[in-house]
């Protein structure tokens, strides 16, 4: 088996710095306000769905895993993909279409990929990555390696056939995977309680499944690096999946075309006050771990790396029309 | 007649419906709060309450065959699946219960179900938001497939498929959702298995399906300018086909192109241009062509994406090389 | 909604007869046992699943319905369909594929219909019929009868994602389904304890789908009538579905081709001992309630129905070749 | 060379592939304790053990998307969905995931994936068991689609698809595990995308692949009786398609006929059909004809079924019709 298993990864299942987990989500947020700009201009096409609310899970649980645990998340992943440290402006590149971008522009905006940082894709049918999860983690298991597979997806994933084969298989095999549920409480415009016949979602899990769940706070993010390194760590150990769900809340709509007719404003302003950036910032300078200097230098940190990856974006040229129908099939002599 | 786009077409056949008869309900995922993901249903869930506009979980399979159900004890649901994408998480229940319960049941049972989702590609959604699968529909006995290409048809072919015993796979193109054309207010049908010329023309057929259609159309138009006259075929349906509409106008004109946005390779052009050299093998000055989609996975980038759909200056060219 | 309101059934929830239901389980017996013998003689060909040993079940169940509850069960379906009432002679001429068979030698085993008779059919799509119990149960919920729908299948099909689909749109919809899983323990040669997360089938259900589900001695067939019974009446009530698990045994493979190299002996005969038609027949005779020339005339007559139907499935016709497209499409001017 | 089984054709390529690469494991539906439910894999979970034998649960969607990530790891598994019905619930993952990831990731991910099923129809299953759906899979770009019709095919394509780097779909036939052929012990390839020539002639060509190859060649010596010198080709695999190898056949022998299991309406004969008359259009001396299954829900009833099938008498006919 040796020339299978892979040599292991940096492993990050220490105590987390704010001020890494604070900058990462001020980068998503950042990005993501870019990326509305630019599809209002006209640069990004097709569907975008921000992540803006749901920071703190992508930062706090990416920088709880191992650089080689595999991730697979849905088409919200912009904020997945930078915490998982693909650069911003290849990504942002992705997101327009260009050569330069994570997949050439083939990709888009819902299928960010970069396997050599095992992230291996946003994905667009709901649900439809959550068996890829299973066999990435039975993989590593085959391999004998302790790498992990980490699934994120959210409360609408919940009620398709694959959440539910999914879960099965991975308990049966006590595959190393930890499924994140990032429930927002809408599946585009489907409040949560309209569709899923158990509300508190994670107790739909120990019972069916025989698999440990709990519920987190996911806009706080040292909570989610909290609870996230706990299961990553017992799920390295061989002890078999664990389930997540994150409550948070999507500050924007389901996508750029949602006019949002379904959420009222109050719902809306009691969750921007629990903004998991505000928290975050809120309890550090309490705290004194926070000068007004060193978020001034994050604030416009950020905002220069933003500008870059846009600017780096919009300079790249289009991929060539000669390179359309290559990648269809892989040639053994690629190989 | 009024102007009004493919959408409102559709809303006014499924309004028809709801209001003329109570056996009808609409199934969907978004259809009801969220107003549709292409917005087709807006305003229904207010209109006609919650009995009949039922929003549904994220669920294909149970979604379609809790249609296929609710139509053999009687009902006309009406299951939106969002897009020919998400079909196919339910194709197991479309193929192996509703296109098949009226015949294994020896005619006990039917399934009066119409099945609506969007299909195509052109707004950059990428690989897998981008099928237009119609070929595999139409493959399926006991299946009907209707691919509206203008907002009279919408409209027309849509009342028709209420009207029908059978499972229909309604299939509207996204691109046409705002295209706009005249539609009476007043019910009125369009036959399934009807060819309609949309343009008569004498020296080569044109044919196209669905969003395809408007390529024909331009590309006929500019053909007319360099002396060439080309007759357009609009199927509408795909399963019934109108062969001998078909076969009548290449009769005519002796040379025939197929234009679909789907794969080229087993695609449904395919089978149009295999009927066609059987049934009119001496009446044929040029093998039928077909102009497809690129058999590649749809790529995000536009001009990709536009370089892997059939494009009007392909049809053009191809035709003037024909005659 | 008047004109589609149907006219109520009638009534099956009182108490059972025990002969009655003694002599449907010796029906469903002898009926399979010559199914056997006649699959042997190549009268019947294709997949044959047996019934014997689950008896109970159907028996016991169909008799605490009412006649016009729907029922929809998988392809392991002869005993479902004779308990609902379907003639032995149409249903031995249906798996002999002749004319006068239930769906005129069109449907097969597997496929056994009688809509006159409320029953939906026999699917041979491992789960595939528990959408269609959903959409039954809507129509009547839709129209406001107090019809029900029940829907058969094994242990195997609980893994499925149509399960898990199916009971959440049960449960958030209320719809009046009684769901009845017949755990007879294999998915054809898969124990059911290397598959399922859960073991007691029945545990999965309460917690993820804020579902009532119980465990019932599927081997003792006046259990099964009053866990029916009681469920059919919460359902009737409108009190949303009802999952109930069977716990029973196959005597016989899971098809004729089947070599059973994966079950012991031993646990066959100790499940044999368990035989719902023997275990009945012991306490009707404790009890006095059944005596020796009343079960000789019991398996006379079962024995004389069985005969006919096979001599009458021998005796038909085959349909002619001319009906090979009929009924493909529903011709409007059949309606 | 030894006679062997199709059956034993394709435990040879498996058993070899677990013996000699330690990346190949195999996963489906009672495959293990249950030997496989056509008895292919019978005894491997004993010899290999349940890490290389792995039975699942019923649960097609999650087995072959297991089998796509652990590809996408760096493994080769090969799926057995049991039977190409069964792939239907499969279907999503094979079409949005297997078939796309390499186009979608630019080339950085591929999925080395083997998916087995038993295909076709001529046992008495009934409707919802005896598909023939090969031209669903051809269809989808990314994906491979072999075919096996003897026993020598069987063994030398499952060998290529297993060094493929592509996901293959690999559709037995079921009426031909008991069939009996040469083949070699050692392990050898079948090319992918070219045509077996089972049978020279001059006078037609008949095209068949999996199952309908038999009828194809029972037919051709049949016709030959009568005087008529009948070619057959076997595709073996039908993306990619051997249409040089196609073409080269028709333009010596003017006519061809092709014969398939599937329902005609919307099947791949179409598409061979319309190659061929696309590129040999003045090499035909007669249009492309084509015998395939009724296009109805396949009947239980043995007569009816053998009566919704290809037969070799309906190809002798057509075949004297046309030359
Ligand atoms: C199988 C499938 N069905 C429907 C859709 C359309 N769709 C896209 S996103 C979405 C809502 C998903 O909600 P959730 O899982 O809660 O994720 P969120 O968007 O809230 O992050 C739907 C219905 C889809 N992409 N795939
Ligand atoms: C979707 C699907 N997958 C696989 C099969 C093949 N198959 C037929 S029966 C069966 C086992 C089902 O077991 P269970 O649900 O426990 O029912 P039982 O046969 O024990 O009555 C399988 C795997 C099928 N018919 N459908
Ligand atoms: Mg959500
Ligand atoms: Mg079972």
């Amino acid at each position: 088996m040796s020339q299978l298993a892979n040599k292991p990864g940096h492993a990050a299942e220490t105590a987390p710095d704010p001020i890494e987990l604070l900058r990462m989500m001020m980068l998503i947020r950042r990005f993501e306000e870019k990326a509305a700009e630019m599809y209002a201009r006209g640069k990004i096409k097709g569907f975008l769905h921000l992540y803006i609310g749901q920071e703190a899970i992508a930062a706090g649980a990416i920088a709880a895993l191992r650089d080689d645990d595999y991730l697979v998340t849905s088409y919200r992943e912009h904020g997945h993909a930078l915490a998982r440290g693909l650069e911003p402006g290849r990504v942002m590149a992705e997101l327009f279409g260009r050569e330069t971008g994570v997949t050439g522009g083939r990709g888009g905006s819902m299928h960010l990929i970069d396997s050599s940082k095992a992230f291996m894709g946003g994905y667009a049918i709901v649900a439809g990555h959550m068996p890829l999860a299973c066999g990435l983690a039975l993989a590593e298991q085959y391999k004998g390696t302790d790498r992990i597979a980490v699934c994120f997806f959210g409360d609408g994933a919940v009620n398709e056939g694959e959440f539910h084969e999914a879960l099965n298989l991975a308990s049966v095999w006590k595959l190393p995977v930890l499924f994140i549920c990032e429930n927002n409480l809408y599946g585009m415009g489907t409040d949560v309680r309209r569709v899923s016949a158990v509300i508190e979602i994670y107790k739909r899990v120990p019972e069916a499944y025989a698999m440990q769940a709990t519920q987190v706070d996911g806009m706080d993010v040292l909570a989610v690096h909290d609870a996230v390194s706990e299961a990553a760590e017992r799920i390295r150990r061989g002890d078999g999946p664990v389930f997540l769900e994150m409550i948070c809340y999507r500050f924007r709509g389901h996508s750029m075309a949602d006019a949002e007719h379904y959420r009222d404003k109050d719902e809306i302003s009691v969750w921007r006050n629990l903004d998991p950036i505000k928290q975050l910032t809120e309890k550090l300078r309490a705290d004194g771990g926070l000068q007004d200097a060193q978020l001034d230098s994050l604030t416009s940190d950020v905002e220069g790396v933003v500008n870059d990856a846009a600017r780096f974006a919009d300079e790249s040229p289009e991929p060539p029309l000669e390179s359309l129908r290559l990648h269809v099939y892989k040639d053994a002599a690629d190989a | 007649m009024p102007e009004i786009t493919y959408r409102e077409a559709i809303r006014q056949a499924l309004r028809y419906q709801l209001q003329n008869d109570e056996r009808v309900f609409l199934m969907g995922e978004d259809i009801g709060a969220y107003g549709g993901s292409y917005a087709v249903t807006k305003g229904f869930l207010e209109e006609f309450g919650p009995k009949r506009v039922k929003d549904t979980p994220i669920a294909e399979s149970v979604i379609a065959g809790a249609g296929i159900g609710a139509a053999m004890a009687g009902l006309k649901p009406m299951v939106e699946l969002m897009t020919i994408n998400f079909s196919l998480l339910a194709i197991d229940q479309i193929v192996n219960n509703a296109s098949k319960l009226h015949y294994m049941s020896n005619g006990q049972i039917n399934v009066p179900l119409v099945i609506r989702m969007a299909g195509g590609a052109g707004s950059q959604l990428g690989a897998q938001h981008s099928h237009s699968l119609e070929s595999w529909y139409a493959h399926v006995p006991g299946l009907k497939v209707a691919c509206p290409a203008t907002p009279y048809d919408a409209k027309g072919l849509l009342m028709t498929a209420f009207d029908d015993e059978n499972p229909v796979i309604f299939i509207e193109h996204t691109a046409l959702y705002t295209l706009k054309g005249e539609v009476p207010d007043e019910p009125y049908r369009v036959a399934f298995g009807k060819v309609d010329v949309m343009r008569e023309g004498t020296d080569v057929t044109i044919i196209g399906y669905g969003g395809s259609v408007w390529q024909c159309f331009r590309a006929a138009k500019t053909l007319e300018t360099e002396g060439v006259s080309a007759e357009v075929l609009n199927l509408r349906t795909l399963n019934p086909l109108d062969t001998d509409g078909i076969l009548a106008s290449v009769r005519k004109t002796n040379r025939a192109i197929v234009v679909e946005d789907d794969w080229e390779f087993g695609g449904f052009g395919g089978e149009i241009a295999a009927l066609i050299q059987e049934h009119a093998f001496d009446d044929l000055d040029a093998p039928v062509l077909r102009i497809a989609g690129a058999d590649i996975p749809m790529p995000y980038n536009g001009r990709l994406e536009q370089a892997a759909l059939p494009q009007e200056a392909e049809i053009v060219r191809a035709v003037k090389e024909m005659v």
